[in-house]
């Protein structure tokens, strides 16, 4: 098992390298087709791992080699594969399977092909040892690795400025969390000797309740950055810069989600914390509803997708801070399958549409576009959670985790923005698929992505459709590792009531939004209609003018005061007192100068007056010997010790 | 009073050294100078002479046989120069020497 | 009573002959004040038991010293007031007085006069020259042969300097002669 | 050999050096390179025969110079100078392999020896005097390589670097004197030896006062705030191999020093400083990354973001346990590869254009994807990656420090954050964007005497940023023994109780302890 274990570590590795050997060449097909089927085989590696798993082998844990080892500290690269990694790398290599194969076909005309497959089997190597390292420093290791990756492939078009600040903005975001996660770190070792998982988890429970505490908190900070949690949220908005098989991969299937892993993974932390889970709960929902909110009135195809990617997250947390740590990553498979293919179909849409992002200009592609119309629709037919779709069930029982544990005002809110997410969901499709067909007036003639991007979407579409029915082999799975909580209302009566009320809701706001925007003549935003102009259309198209705060008052201020810090401090004040000094020198030398007249007269003359100086301190040196008791005693008399 | 002690000798001795250094601050004239450092010279032998005599040591008085050599080459040497700058400027005032300017 | 007497007495008279010495305008006044001072230092000398010194005293300083200083004057004009520019007196003085007490003060200290002890005894029962004759030859024998090459080397240097080219007078020539004869005895000592 | 080995690291190239005057000025160029990479071998050797599982020092070497004053050549080697020798001989190597046109290529490659010999005797030196005797001569070469081979402003450069350094050490003499004397009055001998000195117990009034003496020496060559704007204008002006040699190991002297005389001689002073120094690290840490971040100069980033790497250092020097200790150790040598190398990617960009300005670039990846990947790898390393050589010595000084104190850890812990910040800001000013300027356009991308220097760099990075155990293991075995030390050194309670007692056997804590008072 452990050879299965190495060769689905390292077989996106080996792609990764294989392909950065011809990053500086031009395009050759083999360097994006050696990493697909690469990975594939780490795909087949890790099923194979799952079915150990399933049919009740061991856990995999192996320890490759040291990495550090100092003082009492002893970091090796560990892995472990037990419920919880296999069903990320699960996760991780069916997405990125897929991801790469679609790529070939999406980056086909680019010419850096090479380098794009270079760095995204990068991304599924860190990616990997993310979810299997067996201690929180390997965790980092990929923890920052996903960072990297995610930098190079936001900023992979690098001619465009947007591309590149956004990357640089994403990197510098993930960092502020990454050093909240580092100080978590410290805090485990500190507190427990140790980095291992299970030794620090098995240490926990004695420690003093502030400790975990903080560590808890410090550790959830980490997985806000990554997952771009409030208020690091904004990021994930601007990534999308990137190429759209990276959008899928990172920023809604993986990456992102990597937060709400750390959490499950360290759920005997937080077991022991509730009030810490509760907060993470609470902020998982504000941000549920919040990123829906902005989804409701953005103009960018993908944008919507990345805000809906960002209000599901906040629903894993919600269930992974009220303890239900199983359903958390349920949610995590399910949202995976469902958004990598809701933005691979956006990423035909936009192949078809030549790069245009807004759907107000596209209209009535589901004629031209058959397939991807169908994809993209299932896909939010899941996300919106109908049954019998894999969103139904994972988030229908976020939905019953937080009403069974009495926390209604969260409960209200998910629902609330389960409706939302239907409506802007909808909103999209029927923007892009329906009605008018508007990008004739811009001379577009879409056409329909090659077979076999189709083919490779196929699986997700399947996924999306069928990972609902997992439930139970999956949870009697997870629930080796993961507290065994089932989530069922008490009264039949009332799951009944629950579950048709929650589907209707989301049925009349899908239906809404068919209404509004599938018909022909839908008004399109110029900035002149009376909704436009209302307060809070202005606050939810400006994104809570939150982007703007951080330009106004972090960067913007960043930038000034390192620029007095420069030319102001280190130059007037620091290095000129520095000239200061050797100017005084300087100037004396200048001043007594004259002093040499070159007249022996004079020059005797101070000859004499040094020999005088002289004198005078031999004196003042001898008194001071001779009565030295009475100075100090005078002294002592004056408080000077 | 009457009693002379090695502190009167040292005395005498340093009034004919701040004599002889008023000598060398005062004069401009470079034999003056030079007169003014013989004074210097000889204010201190006394000091060592009056030393030696009241210690019973014999050291102060070689250092004096010293210091008489050394005002001897001194005023060789020392005239030997004065004569050479007195054919080249006519005269060996002080004031005219300076060369040295810092 | 004699030793009280005879201090007092050459003491005034060496403190004002060396006044004398500095302060005088007249060159030949300053010389003959100087050598007359030289001459009553060495009766403290006498004084002091230290004969040899003070023979040497006259010898060296009232004879060869002065002699030196007599045949060196020959060459300037000695005869006229030597005008000096006066400078500020009160600094002069003042330094000058500043730095005598100064030294008595460190001379009289007890730290300073209680802790000198004798290196080189005198030897009982022997005469002051034969005192000195013994230290000088034994102990300091090395920086005695020293001092004479010294003075060998002192008169050497002195007849170089002032005896070189006696019959030219550089004063009366013109620069462009003086470079001349520099060329012309190329490196040679001149100046 | 083996015996002398030290001695020979030391005086071969100098040695080599003097013969260099006298070969013809074609060949000069594979003389230093043969030189240097015997010298190379040679360090190599040492590292080869070198007992990873002693603490103590080894290849000790000792010969009387002033028997009277306790003054004597003794060297050794222990795991904390070791690697910074080896780094020592391989960037001169490095260095004068890849020595672009260079006006007087011979006196360069002679004076790049000479600076060789100085460096390493430094880090060998087991007797104060000749440890400040190769300090101070360590800047001679170093302002004849600004001086003569510098910018416009070459001279005003060379000679604050030299006067401000130079200032600092004299302090750090009167310091090491004061401490030959303590030891004269406790032992009656006269001792300059520094193992001799580790033995003396001094009051804490008494390490107060000759910490401070040490501190001016070594916080200046670190250089720490608020001494440091030497530093930029040393590199500003310096040629590529100038400021390559200064960022990997001559700063690296003043840190090693610390190591060396401040925490084992005076282990209750550290204690008390211990939190002023991590506020003038933390200072230096985000100050000089925000001056860095306002910089218009490729090069200045570069050397203002030393400064800051420099502060972690610091930081895991004064955590004053064996985590911090090593990691501060081991971020030297990883700052010494990683800026070595940051300042030759630049050289390589100012041959080419002969400007530093970000300005002046933009777009550069679209011609020079080579140079902007090894770029790139270098960046990341300087970011502090994990996998890289950099991430595992911030990391342990990190970590180190953070037993000492949370909030100041917290605060340190910036850097991970404002390095990212300028280190990326000045790439995509340099590398993204479309190419505006005409004269990048036709730009050559690395060659092969670059890459030669440049691939070995980002070898060792990754290398030692996966696999630092080789590395890890004698420094940690010779930090326990100064840690042990100092604990046993401690007098004060407060002192006692931050650093760690490890409570193992190791010899030179075993000998005698006189008190002092």
């Amino acid at each position: 098992m452990e050879l299965y274990l190495y060769i689905a570590l390292f077989s996106p590795l080996v792609g990764s390298m294989f392909a950065a050997l011809f990053a500086a060449s031009p395009k050759t097909s083999i360097a994006g087709i050696v990493p697909s089927f690469l990975l594939f085989v780490s795909f087949v590696a890790s099923t194979i791992l799952l079915v150990n798993i399933l049919s009740g082998g061991d856990v995999v844990h192996v320890e490759m080699m040291t990495w550090m080892a100092t003082g009492n500290l002893y970091i090796p690269f560990g892995f472990v594969v037990d419920q919880v990694s296999v069903t990320m790398m699960m996760v991780v290599t069916v997405v990125s399977t897929v991801v790469h194969v679609y790529s070939i076909g999406y980056m086909d005309h680019d010419k850096s092909f090479n380098r794009f497959f270079a760095w995204l089997s990068a991304f599924v190597f860190s990616m990997l040892v993310l979810v299997m390292s067996d201690n929180f420093a390997g965790l980092f290791i990929g923890w920052e690795g996903v960072g990297l990756c995610s930098w190079g492939l936001i900023g992979f078009w690098y001619h465009k400025e947007s591309a590149t600040w956004a990357a640089n903005e994403a990197f510098i975001m993930n960092r502020i969390a990454d050093l909240g996660m580092l100080i978590g770190l410290f805090l485990v070792y500190w507190n427990t000797g140790t980095l291992q998982y299970d030794e620090a988890f098995a240490a926990m429970p004695a420690l003093a309740p502030e400790v975990l505490t903080w560590m808890g908190i410090f550790l959830f900070i980490g997985a806000m950055g990554k997952s771009a949690q409030f208020p690091l949220h904004t990021w994930l908005a601007d990534a999308m810069e990137g190429p759209t098989p990276v959008s899928a991969l990172i920023h809604a299937a993986t990456m992102v989600t990597a937060g709400v892993y750390l959490v499950v993974r360290a759920n005997p932390l937080y077991e022991l914390i509730p009030h810490v889970g509760l907060f993470i709960a609470s902020l998982g929902a504000f941000v549920a509803l919040f990123a829906a909110s902005m989804a409701l009135v953005n103009r960018d195809m993908k944008r919507i997708i990345a805000y809906s990617t960002l209000s599901q997250l906040g629903y894993m947390f919600v269930a992974a801070g009220l303890g239900a740590y199983w359903v958390a990553l349920f949610h995590l498979m399910a949202h995976a399958f469902f958004k990598a293919l809701l933005f691979l179909g956006a990423g035909n849409v936009m192949h078809a549409m030549h790069d245009e992002l807004d759907p107000f200009k596209m209209g009535g592609l589901k004629k031209p576009l058959k397939w991807t119309f169908i994809m993209m629709t299932v896909a939010s037919v899941a996300l919106a959670g109908i049954y019998p779709l894999a969103g139904f069930f994972s988030k229908d029982l976020i939905l019953e985790v937080s009403l069974i544990e009495h926390h209604y005002i969260i409960y209200s809110v998910l629902l609330f923005t389960a409706g939302l997410t239907a409506f802007y969901s909808f909103r999209l499709v029927a923007l892009i698929f329906h009605g008018e067909e508007r990008y004739k007036i811009f001379g577009i003639h879409p056409h329909e992505a090659y077979k076999f991007v189709l083919i490779a979407m196929s699986p997700l579409l399947l996924l999306a459709v069928i990972a609902g029915s997992f439930k139970m082999t999956y949870f009697e799975m997870v629930t080796a590792v993961l507290p065994a909580t089932e989530y069922h209302v008490h009264s039949v009566m009332m799951y009944w009531i629950m579950t048709i009320g929650t589907q209707l809701f989301v049925l009349l706001a899908i239906a809404f939004a068919y209404k509004k925007y599938a018909n022909n003549a839908i008004a399109i935003p110029d900035g002149s209609s009376k909704m436009e102009n209302r307060l809070c259309y202005k606050i939810l198209k400006n994104q809570y003018y939150i982007p703007y705060a951080y330009e106004e008052y972090f960067v913007k201020p960043y930038r000034e005061l390192s620029d007095v810090f420069w030319k102001h401090i280190d130059m007037k004040i620091v290095d000129a007192s520095v000239d200061g000094i050797a100017n005084i020198f300087y100037s004396t030398g200048e001043k007594t100068r004259t002093m040499q007249s070159g007249n022996l007269s004079t020059m005797l003359k101070w000859m004499v007056a040094g020999t005088v100086a002289l004198l005078s301190l031999a004196v003042v040196y001898g008194l001071a010997v001779r009565y030295s008791d009475e100075i100090m005693l005078i002294l002592s008399g004056l408080g000077v010790q | 009073m009457m009693e002379i002690g090695l502190n009167h000798y040292l005395v005498l001795s340093t009034i004919l050294f701040s004599i002889g250094l008023v000598g060398v601050m005062r004069r401009k004239n470079l034999l003056m100078l030079f007169f003014a450092t013989e004074i210097l010279l000889n204010a201190v032998n006394i000091a060592f002479a009056a030393i030696s005599h009241f210690y019973g040591d014999l050291t102060g008085q070689m250092f004096a046989f010293f210091v008489i050599a050394i005002a001897a080459s001194e005023v060789a040497v020392g005239l030997g120069l004065l004569i050479v700058w007195h054919k080249r400027h006519g005269n060996i005032d002080l004031e005219h020497m300076s060369t040295m300017r810092g | 009573m004699f030793e009280a007497i005879a201090f007092y007495l050459f003491a005034f008279l060496t403190i004002s002959m060396f006044f004398i010495a500095v302060t005088t305008s007249q060159a030949l006044h300053a010389l003959t004040a100087l050598a007359a001072g030289m001459i009553f230092i060495s009766a403290f000398f006498f004084i002091l038991g230290a004969d040899f010194l003070g023979a040497i005293q006259i010898v060296v300083y009232s004879g060869a010293v002065m002699a030196l200083y007599a045949f060196g004057m020959m060459f300037f004009d000695t005869t006229r007031d030597i005008k000096e520019k006066k400078g500020n007196s009160a600094i002069v003085f003042g330094l000058s007085t500043l730095a005598a007490i100064l030294i008595v003060v460190i001379f009289a200290a007890p730290m300073v006069s209680g802790t000198i002890e004798a290196l080189y005894p005198v030897v009982e029962g022997a005469g002051n020259t034969q005192q000195v004759g013994l230290v000088l030859f034994t102990k300091y024998l090395v920086p005695f042969e020293v001092a004479a090459v010294m003075l060998l080397v002192a008169m050497v240097a002195g007849i170089v300097l002032a005896g070189k080219k006696m019959d030219l007078s550089l004063t009366l020539m013109s620069d462009d002669e003086v470079m001349k004869l520099k060329n012309e005895q190329n490196k040679k000592v001149l100046l | 050999m083996l015996d002398h080995i030290l001695s020979i690291l030391i005086f071969f190239p100098a040695l080599a050096g003097i013969f260099g005057f006298v070969i013809q000025k074609d060949s000069i160029r594979a003389y230093g390179i043969a030189v240097s990479a015997i010298e190379f071998a040679l360090a190599l050797w040492l590292w080869f025969a070198f007992d990873s599982s002693v603490s103590g020092m080894q290849f000790m070497e000792q010969i009387a110079l002033i028997p009277a004053f306790g003054i004597n050549y003794i060297l050794g080697v222990d795991g904390i100078s070791l690697f910074i020798i080896i780094l020592a001989s391989f960037f001169t190597l490095i260095g004068i392999a890849s020595l672009g046109e260079t006006k007087d290529e011979k006196n360069m490659i002679i004076t790049l020896l000479f600076l060789q010999m100085t460096m390493i005797g430094v880090f060998v030196a087991l007797d104060a005097i000749v440890f400040y005797v190769f300090w101070e001569l360590s800047l001679v070469p170093m302002l004849y390589i600004i001086g003569a081979w510098g910018g416009p402003l070459r001279v005003y450069a060379s000679v604050k670097f030299f006067l401000y350094t130079f200032t600092g050490s004299l302090i750090m003499l009167v310091g090491m004197l004061f401490m030959a004397y303590f030891y004269y009055q406790a032992t009656g001998t006269w001792s300059f030896a520094i193992l001799d000195w580790y033995r003396l117990i001094l009051p804490e009034s008494f390490q107060l006062w000759l910490f401070v003496a040490f501190f001016f020496g070594f916080a200046i060559k670190v250089p720490m705030f608020p001494f440091h704007t030497w530093l930029p204008y040393a590199h500003g002006q310096a040629p590529t191999i100038g400021s390559v040699i200064l960022a990997a190991i001559l700063l690296k002297m003043g840190t090693y020093a610390f190591i060396r005389f401040s925490l084992p001689l005076f282990p209750d002073a550290s204690v008390f400083y211990m939190f002023p120094i991590a506020v003038l690290a933390i200072i230096m840490i985000i100050y000089t990354a925000m001056v860095a971040y306002a910089q218009k100069d490729i090069k200045q980033v570069v050397a203002y973001s030393s400064v800051s790497h420099m502060g972690v250092i610091i930081l895991g020097t004064f955590a004053l346990n064996v985590e911090g200790i090593s990691g501060s150790i081991f971020l030297m040598i990883g700052h010494g590869v990683v800026s070595g190398a940051l300042f030759l990617l630049v050289g390589v960009i100012y041959d080419r254009r002969h400007t530093k300005m970000m300005s002046e670039f933009g777009g550069l990846a679209h011609v020079m994807p080579r140079y902007a990947t090894l770029f790139g790898i270098m960046m990341m390393a300087s970011v502090g990656m994990p996998l890289t050589i950099n991430f595992v010595g911030e990391f342990l000084s990190l970590l180190g420090f953070y037993e000492q104190s949370h909030i100041l850890t917290l605060l340190a812990g910036i850097a991970i954050i404002v390095g990212a910040i300028y280190m990326l800001a000045a790439y995509k000013k340099m590398f993204f964007g479309t190419v505006t300027n005409e004269a990048n356009k036709n730009l050559p991308d690395v060659n092969k005497r670059e890459l030669v220097a440049l691939i070995p760099l980002v070898l060792i990075t990754i290398w030692l940023g996966v696999y630092p155990k080789p590395l890890l293991e004698p420094i940690n075995n010779s930090v326990e023994a100064i840690v042990q030390l100092m604990h046993d050194k401690s007098i004060t309670e407060e002192a006692k109780s931050r650093i760690p007692n490890l409570m193992s056997d190791i010899e030179i804590t075993r000998t005698s302890m006189q008190e002092v008072h």
